[in-house]
């Protein structure tokens, strides 16, 4: 039975691979330093980010998820699920400024740009050498992403770009910019649009961050006056844009949340540590049972997600297509960290008014946690837009416009 | 890994599917009412089926599959919302209608009391037989499933030991894991019921489904049924194999999510069928109800959100 | 400032009469049998709440909201709040069979029916001598009552009637049922509703017991099979119906609910003296710092319904008509009843399991409590249905249909 | 029994609402976190208004009204998300800038500390005074809330004894009545905010407010505000006629439906704002973060949960 029936054991080249993995990362991380540079230093970050890409490279870990001939790893998605787990309970860095080009944008030029431009960038992408940013949504295009307005107006061998896009990260130290543009305005409006290619250093462009409800500038906003791009950096017919961007969609293997899921289990974990340390009348947050209790429930929440992240992967692996266990997955979690976050402000009690550690109390990060939870029900999708999708995919409920 | 069913899985799953809309059809559910959950035809065809006998050795003339297994055909049954004391049954895996209970300080709810063969007492630090017929209860006229006849025992007979602590842990641990099962089958049906629901009943000339406040009720429903599903079959999987995880963090995660999936769903769908689904008629409470009766069963979500807070 | 200022105490002229119907009811209840007959024996509940309804009228307590011409006492509706809570209180019997008469069908007569009509019914209520049903929602009209089908063909002087009804309570024991029926199927939906009196002993009408998922039938359904109705039993104008229902929508003065506050509000008190007698540990339920804060919790929500039930009676008493505040009242009743629910299960454990009262714990009615619950968040417009409400008429968003 | 305001009171209210507008739109307040919430000649104004002596008696030199007016007052200094030790001051019935704080046996959060002319401390048994510069306060650089600046001190100074134990439970009572107004006029406030967003932004070439899943945000929002200001108004009333209902449940219930309100209003008005509510510039947030603030001010839910229970 061991072996064919439904199972969570690594397979004998999962665990090779994952034992080869955790030694290198033992070998390698010790030489990297283990500070990410911080908030204000974009540049800083480039650099630290895009060296760590650069070691992966060199150790043949780049582009775990890649085909091998455009020098990834050809990796399944359990491999890729394993890669995540390890490199995240070793601490190692994250993907940072990496994260469009090799999980976005480069997967689109993988299945949709042409040879050249495939040369251009898929190996640069690898190994550390290009950033790029993402310039989809726009102020007035969140939910309904199609109603987009930026314009591209062909001039010659140019487009010429107006317009503003927003949610772009890394926009400061990207060198290109996969951006959907309108092309054609009249057209019904998934119809007029196409995928570009936008070299950040043209002229007109201006990135301005945009500070978010946590205080910092992870994102920016995009304002484009007069930009001008070849045509020859299409990627995909003119007009044929959305299905294009749709493509990359079909990339996710489950694994989009796996560095955000070990994290939170962390957090409950440490919120345990606290709770045992905030005074509550004259004993603990932790001695009263019903906070006790809902840390229990929360971590049953997350061990299900965890157990259900692995469904998902295994689903990919045996597909090959994404079903919709990934709204599935957000809708959930995005509840579980509201709670864990309601939750949060109620152990820590008066420490809640801070968003950094209060008097040797390690609170500060659960508070900045409550912050973040409020962006992942809205993000990539909000839940309402989500229960739309599981509703009408999966239930085959009747659409609802 | 491959968190995904097998092909002997996905046959063992529908073949137990098949079986249960054979013989367990609403209808029969319904008047299995008269008989205190238990008819012993059907019951022998479960027992033929193997149902009881799945994880036993093939050696004591059991099917000698594992809790994986045991999970999908318990998950059928609860589908089905086949009704007795299933769970305590495979436990003992037996052939007779065994029952199980938590020796407590108070008053004692045993469930099918009047047809068990066997009754089985879960100790502090151990597991005691008795015999059900020197047991002294009252009938509860009205349960709160009509499915799940319940009988109050002031108190228990000592009986005769038959396990020890580990052996009882053990019980514990594989019935809050089968009453998962049942849980999450009871969410997967009780949605498919609200959602056939949607599509047909038309309300402001539109189905009800087009509505995005029934849309979304819906939808979050099966969120919580996949939630519970990789839980519950993690779970399964886990007792098989305990190298994975946590054994007992997993059966309560799944207990838990489970738990939750039925009763909500339960709820949601009521409110889905609006008024029709206050009748007796409309099957959605046969399922709720069924989920209210488990949520107690080897332990409350509270009993398992404490026992995981401990191993945090 | 006092009396002129927002106040919740008792002007003198309410203290007088809350003084007076409390001496009363202290020396008419000992007189009055106190077990209401039960479940199956409708005549007995009939004979039983009738009697009391005409005592009520002998006293002067008839139609309390009434006006005097018609019988009634006129009062204000704080007096009707207070007559409601010195009633509940005094664990006086209920207004039972005598509810859409008194509540719903009277004062639909009282405001739209003629000379005649109201000489023939009102008098009779409100001493009890004619009780009342209601025949509006049918199995395919629920939310969306004016889809209603059941229908009336005039036939010279007389309506045939054909079609069902359901949720309608007292079938059985009624003499009359205010129905209404499809009179011009052509028309749209809306404008096409007669109002009827419908005698209850007319040929060809069958009253089937419905069962809820309580267990009991406390409603039956109405099978209509070439029912005879004279021309002269229709209220308002032909197709005027909708309209002349709507009416009584704007009687409801805010009191709808406050028999049912105050027996939740009894529940939670209750469900407190539970759980100090159930066991959990080595302790009781009471002494989960968790269950026993939420309890508080519950209590809270509670209280402050309450405040909100003499917010809406005084917007009543001022303006004579309702605002949304039934439905901002019935939404947060709702959800409150069925965290209520919930709580009594956790509270209960295995006690849950029975709907009667195991070995000497109380816990039977907060089992039927949780039942009974889930028909609030249904019954009389569903959640949906008053979220809608309040969403277009308070705050004003657009239509969705 | 009239629950409505009264003519004099609803004057009070406008009045308080035009001068909030006029002198504290959200451009000011947020130019507030510069001078850490308070700006002295801001503050005059508010003296100047009464707001800090309304139930103080006239022979002192106050306005001599009652807690039901000061409720109406604090109602729309949180709608306005006015910043600053405002309930504190009041209850001092002080024109200078007045902070309280529970002395714990931890480390103590105090608010506002570096424009705090006076401090009070409830103790177990009655109030310290303190003189602020004594104290030893670390600044945390990051508060919740960017306009309620905090310090953290490790231990308070002893300070001098200026009233018993009595009047502490009275300040504790009068503290929570008037956060919980502010809660009020903070669910308001943001209500107002997204509905304003949700009938003026177009998705699907329709304001995004016509989607159910929206509207029945809002509908949800619209409730617990009607039921808080209910609680709250309630609560102001039993204050000041304590025959008519228990104080201290009264408040309790305020404090606990109030702050309810006011936290998943907020929280609601940034997902209906979608991503733009995760901007700075949106104003959902700073409704939020005060509402998160206040919720520990004065008993959390939790604690009001509490003492609710023991007195059913």
């Amino acid at each position: 039975m061991a072996g064919v029936a439904m199972n969570l054991r690594d397979s004998d080249s999962d665990a090779a691979f994952r034992a080869e993995l955790r030694g290198w990362l033992a070998e390698a991380l010790p030489g990297f330093p283990p500070d990410r540079p911080g908030e204000d230093d974009w540049q800083g970050r480039r650099e630290y980010d895009t060296a760590w890409q650069r070691t992966l490279f060199e150790a043949g870990y780049a582009g775990i998820a890649w085909s091998e001939e455009v020098g990834g790893r050809g990796a399944t998605p359990t491999e890729q699920l394993i890669f995540l787990e390890e490199a995240e309970k070793a601490g190692a860095p994250y993907v940072g400024v990496n994260f469009v080009g090799l999980l976005h944008a480069g997967p689109t030029l993988y299945a949709e740009a042409s040879v050249e431009q495939k040369a251009a960038h898929l190996p640069r992408i690898l190994r550390g050498d290009e950033v790029w940013c993402q310039g989809f949504s726009e102020p007035s295009a969140g939910s309904d992403l199609a109603s987009l307005r930026t314009r591209a107006i062909r001039d010659g061998d140019e487009y010429v770009i107006n317009g503003s896009k927003i949610w772009t990260s890394h926009a400061q130290v990207a060198d290109y910019c996969e951006m959907l543009v309108r092309t054609d305005p009249d057209a019904s409006k998934h119809r007029g649009i196409s995928w570009l290619i936008v070299p950040m250093a043209t002229a007109g462009i201006d990135v301005r961050p945009l500070k978010t409800i946590v205080g910092g500038s992870e994102f920016s906003e995009v304002f484009l006056d007069n930009v001008r791009v070849p045509v020859a950096n299409r990627v995909g017919d003119e007009n044929d844009g959305w299905r294009v961007a749709m493509v990359t969609f079909s990339f996710e293997r489950g694994t989009a949340f796996v560095g955000e899921m070990l994290q939170s289990m962390q957090l409950v974990r440490d919120l345990a540590q606290v709770a045992k340390k905030v005074t509550r009348g004259s004993a603990t947050a932790w001695d009263d049972a019903g906070l006790r209790r809902e840390i229990g429930h929360l971590s049953a929440g997350l061990d299900a997600l965890w157990a259900l992240t692995k469904r998902n992967v295994s689903q990919a692996s045996r597909n090959g297509v994404p079903g919709v266990g990934g709204s599935v997955f957000k809708l959930h979690y995005s509840e579980t960290r509201h709670r864990l976050g309601e939750l949060t402000m109620r152990v820590l009690d008066r420490a809640s008014l801070s968003m950094l550690d209060v008097s040797g109390l390690r609170s500060g990060k659960h508070v900045e946690g409550h912050l973040h939870a409020i962006s992942i029900s809205i993000a990539a999708g909000t839940s309402q837009i989500q229960r739309n999708i599981v509703a009408e995919r999966v239930l085959g409920l009747p659409k609802d416009r | 890994m491959d968190f995904e069913l097998s092909g002997d899985q996905v046959d063992l799953q529908e073949g137990m599917r098949k079986l249960c809309e054979g013989r367990f059809p609403m209808e029969t559910v319904r008047e299995l009412e008269a008989s205190d959950g238990v008819d012993r035809a059907l019951w022998s065809e479960l027992v033929d089926a193997g149902v009881f006998t799945l994880r036993a050795p093939e050696a004591d003339g059991g099917v000698g599959l594992g809790s994986a297994e045991s999970v999908l055909v318990f998950e059928e049954l609860g589908r089905a919302c086949v009704p007795g004391p299933l769970v305590a049954s495979e436990i003992a895996a037996s052939n007779e209608v065994v029952g199980i209970v938590e020796r407590a300080r108070g008053p004692v709810v045993i469930e099918y009391w009047n047809v068990l063969d066997r009754l089985l007492v879960l100790e502090s630090n151990g597991i005691a037989e008795v015999d059900p017929a020197s047991v002294v209860a009252a009938r509860s006229e009205h349960p709160v499933d009509p499915l799940t006849p319940i009988w109050i025992a002031e108190r228990l007979p000592t009986g005769v030991q038959v396990g020890d602590g580990e052996l009882a842990s053990r019980v514990r641990l594989n019935g809050a894991l089968l009453t998962a099962a049942i849980q999450l089958g009871l969410s997967e049906a009780v949605l498919d019921v609200a959602v056939a629901y949607a599509k047909e009943r038309q309300q402001f000339d539109r189905p009800i489904g087009s509505f995005q406040a029934v849309k979304h009720m819906l939808a979050d429903m099966l969120v919580r049924t996949e939630v519970a599903r990789a839980a519950v079959y993690a779970a399964g999987v886990t007792i098989d194999d305990p190298s994975v995880g946590d054994v007992d963090r997993a059966v309560s995660a799944a207990k838990i999510t489970a738990g939750d999936a039925a009763v909500k769903n339960g709820k949601a769908a009521i409110q889905v069928h609006g008024g029709m689904g206050f009748t007796w008629e409309v099957d959605a409470h046969l399922y709720l109800k069924r989920a209210w009766a488990l949520d107690t069963a080897f332990g409350s979500p509270d009993f398992h959100s404490e026992l995981l807070a401990t191993r945090l």
